[in-house]
Order: C-alpha cells, then structure tokens, then sequence
C-alpha cells in the first residue's frame, strides 16, 4: 500500500433496507485498510449505529432522502464521515444511562451514540444548521 | 440485499428455543420483537435465545432484549441468552449485558439454568 | 414499493481490489429493484465488466483515480451508469471476433463488451471529451 | 473485501484437478493464469478445472481458459471442465463455451473423458 489517500463513497436511500449494504461497504474499505478482524468489526457497528441514527432521527423514515457514507485511509487512520441534512441535534444533551437504569425506565434506545464512542478512536459531531450535519468517526489502523 | 434474518421457535417443555438466524439491525429488529411478543401473549414467559447462527447484533436488536426483560423477569420468566459467537459476545460486553442477562454455553446450559435459577441473580 | 425513485452512488478508487465491493453494491440494488436471481447474476456481471474496463483502459490501473457507479430504479427499470474520465473509446470499433478466431489468434480479450451487450437489455455509451464517459445500462424489471 | 478465491491442485494419476473456489474477476484471474502455467510447466497438459465450488468468474477467467487452451491442445493435452453450478454455467453459455471446452458433470466424468477422449472432437 502506498502513502497515497484512498476515497470510497457510498450513498443509499434512507431505508434501514440498506443497513446491509452500508455494513458491506464499511467492511470492505476496514479490510483494505488493513484493520484487524476486531476492529474491522467494530467499524461495522458504528457506522451502522450511525446511518441507522441518520434514517430514524434526522429522516424520520423518509426513504426519499439519502443517506452519504464518506471513508478515506491511508497508512494510519481511516476516517469515516456519515452525513445528513436532517434537523441536526446535540450530542452532548443525549443522556447517557447506565443499563439497569434504562431498563428500569422501559428505555430501550441511548445506546446507539454509546455505541460509537466506545468503539471508535474519536468521534466529532459537526451540526452546519440549514447545509448538512457530519459524524466523523476516526479508527486507528494497529 | 435487505438483511438476512429469520427466528424459528421450538419449545422443550415450557420453555421457548428461539433460534436467531443472521443479522438483527434496525431492519429486522422489529421481527425479532414480533417474535418474543408472540411468545408472552401466549403465555410464555421462559425464554431461551440462541445465538449461535447469530451473526451480528447492533444496538436496535439489543433494545429488544432490553425492552422485555423487566416484564418478563416481573411475571416470574426469564430471558436466557446461550451459545453467542465471539463477534457478538463482544458487542454485549461493551454495554455490560453480561452483568443483567444470563449468557450460557450451550441450549442445555441455558435449560439447566432455569431449573436451577429460573431469574438470574443479581 | 412506491414509484419514487430510487438513486444509489458508490464511487471506489480504481483497483480492482474494488470489483468484489461493487458486484456487492450492485447485487443489493438488483434485488432492492426486485429483480429475479438469474437478472440479477446478469447485473452483477455485466457491472464487473464495465469497471474492469474502466481500471484497465480508462484508467490504465491508476489507483489514485475513481469509479463512480451510479443505480436508480423505478417499479419498470433499473438504470445503471459507469463513470470515468479517462480517454474514451468507440465502441463500434471494438472488434466482435468468434471464440474460436480469439483463440486461434492467442487472444483473451475483447469478451467483456460482448457480456455486457448480451447481459443488458439496453447498452448506450456517452463520451463527453475532456470531461467524462458514461457506459449507461438497462435493466427492465419482469 | 478482496475477491475470495483460492486454487487448490492435486493430481489423479497423470492428470492436475484444480479445485477453483471463490470468485474469479479481474482482480483474482492473474493468480488462476499462474496456477495453470505452473502446471504446464511442471509438464502437465492434462488439467481438470474443478468448479463446483467456483461461485463466480468473469471475463477475465474466461479468458484465462481461453488462452492456455490451444497450446495445452497442441501438445496432446486438454482442460476439462466439471461441476459447474448454473450461474456460471450461464455466463459460459453466453460465449459458447461448451463449443469450444469439453463442459462434464464431475471429477470422475472428467477423469473418464481423458481416457476416452483427450481432445474434445469438434
Ligand atoms: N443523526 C441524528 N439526527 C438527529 N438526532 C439524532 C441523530 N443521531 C442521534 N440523534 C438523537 O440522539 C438520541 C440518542 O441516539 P442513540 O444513542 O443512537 O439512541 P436511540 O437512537 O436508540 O434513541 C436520539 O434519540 C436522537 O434524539
Ligand atoms: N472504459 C473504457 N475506456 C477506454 N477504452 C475502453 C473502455 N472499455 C473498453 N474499452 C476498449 O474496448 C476494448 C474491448 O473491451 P472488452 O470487450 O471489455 O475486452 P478487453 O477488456 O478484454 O480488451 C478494450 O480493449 C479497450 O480498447
């Protein structure tokens, strides 16, 4: 592999039909990468939590709208954005409760963004009000 | 392709083998809690998930369980989760399932635990 | 399935450790559009075809350029176009030898546009010079 | 993903069983091409491609077989084909591959046509 940046994209109709196909698509730009089987793993679930977030908060089910999946690497990190043009939000307001808590409250959602903290190196929120929201989620390669 | 993911029921007993097949993401999550509500209404409150043709679990898949499990446990039931592949076993540690479901080895394990102790303990 | 539109982009660097991502991405869409197992196979192949070329010729295995696969579907026809801005090419003068002439002349190549023609039920090519090709394809759905 | 593909070859008697399994597109055909070179380098001109685990090929493969096959012909050899499941038996179809390369139901048949008919008869 050389030093050069590698660009993949990836942009589906807001439809949790395309989960799949969008963990297809991560999974095979972490394996070029050279993540390891774990990572390549945890890749696939963040990025999943994410559009899965995209397609219910931002969209609410619009399957008109689209959903943009942007990944590029180059020796050392891959750096995955997920894009919207939904209402944007706040993640800093999203509580963040222990599980025995939820369960006790009869909440089974919140824990999508826990999700991708714990399983990425770094995780940005970019809230452009009016143009586009950006979750950037950056994984280490080794 | 949508996901693939299919649930197939079986009972030994009065307990209820759910065999999850594949993928449960926000796509097929709503089958998967179909499928446990199905069983309640019947009056099935023992409840075994088999994991081991489970292949991937996100956060939509883990609310199910999470949604049921205080009713179930309320009504004297349980959900005993059994035979989970290493992919997945790895998304339940990061939320800490472990420490509020009974995770077994193997069918049998998960039937001998509600012989033994039919709600996990604390 | 409504009769909305449905657009689907994946642009990939050009190497042909991309060609298994791009059948995945075009398979998804294939079935999304409801097409049977074997249009499907039809599909797949004939986009493979298409990129191959694309990486090979367009490109001539330059990794640091892009192929951009665009899809849409409506209820009648599946409508997929293969991007690139290399050179071009006129189709009509690619050669439409017999297998046996091919092989008899110590030629493998030249079946790729052929598979393309006979998979797809309408192959158009567009070469815009200086700025982009696009070998357009159709598939009508049942 | 890289494309999966894998060529494992044994030997029955004095003829090479190449067992194809995964995918061959452009990306994976240079390593069929040195698989079969290494063969008629090593002087075997008798070759089996065993395809039943082959689940898809392209132009690319197609043109691997095509460019060894007169050579391999030549000097009193032959590619037999076996096992072909139908997606890839369709794409020969399109090309008329079955004119041209001796197409068979499986190893054995393939071992059989050798004895009976090295080259395939126009
Ligand atoms: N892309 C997004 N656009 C708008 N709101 C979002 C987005 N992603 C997350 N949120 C908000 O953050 C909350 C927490 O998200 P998450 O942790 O994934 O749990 P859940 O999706 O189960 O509610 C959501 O309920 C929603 O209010
Ligand atoms: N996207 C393209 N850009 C430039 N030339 C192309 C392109 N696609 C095909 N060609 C030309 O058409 C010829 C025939 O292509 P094809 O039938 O796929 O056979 P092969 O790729 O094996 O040569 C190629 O050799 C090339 O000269």
């Amino acid at each position: 592999m050389t030093d050069i940046e590698r660009k993949f994209l990836l942009t589906v109709p807001s439809s949790t039909a395309n989960l799949a196909l969008i963990r297809e698509f991560v999974v095979a730009v972490g394996v070029q990468a050279g993540l390891g089987d774990a990572d390549v793993g945890k890749l696939e679930l963040a990025v999943d939590e994410a559009c899965a977030n995209v397609m219910e908060h931002a969209y609410e089910h619009d399957e008109t709208k689209e959903v943009v999946v942007r990944a590029t690497f180059d020796r050392e990190v891959l750096h995955i954005i997920v894009e919207d043009t939904g209402r944007g939000f706040d993640p800093s307001r999203v509580p963040q409760e222990k599980l025995d808590r939820l369960i006790a409250a009869k909440q089974s959602g919140g824990l999508g963004m826990r999700l991708i903290k714990a399983l990425m190196d770094e995780v940005r929120y970019e809230f452009i009000p009016g143009q586009k929201n950006e979750l950037h989620m950056l994984k280490r390669i080794r | 392709m949508p996901t693939p993911f299919r649930i197939d029921t079986s009972r030994i007993d009065d307990i209820s083998v759910m065999v999850l097949d594949g993928q449960v993401d926000a796509h097929t999550a709503p089958r998967f809690e179909e499928a446990i509500q199905a069983e309640l209404t019947a009056g099935h409150q023992r409840i075994i998930a088999d994991c081991a043709k489970l292949t991937y679990i996100s956060s939509a898949g883990l609310g199910v369980f999470m949604s049921f499990i205080e009713e179930i446990r309320e009504s004297g039931g349980d959900i005993k989760i059994c035979s989970v592949i290493p992919k997945v076993q790895a998304t339940f540690e990061i939320l800490g399932f472990q420490d509020i479901f009974d995770i077994v080895a193997d069918v049998p394990a998960a039937v001998q635990r509600f012989r033994e102790s039919p709600v996990k303990e604390a």
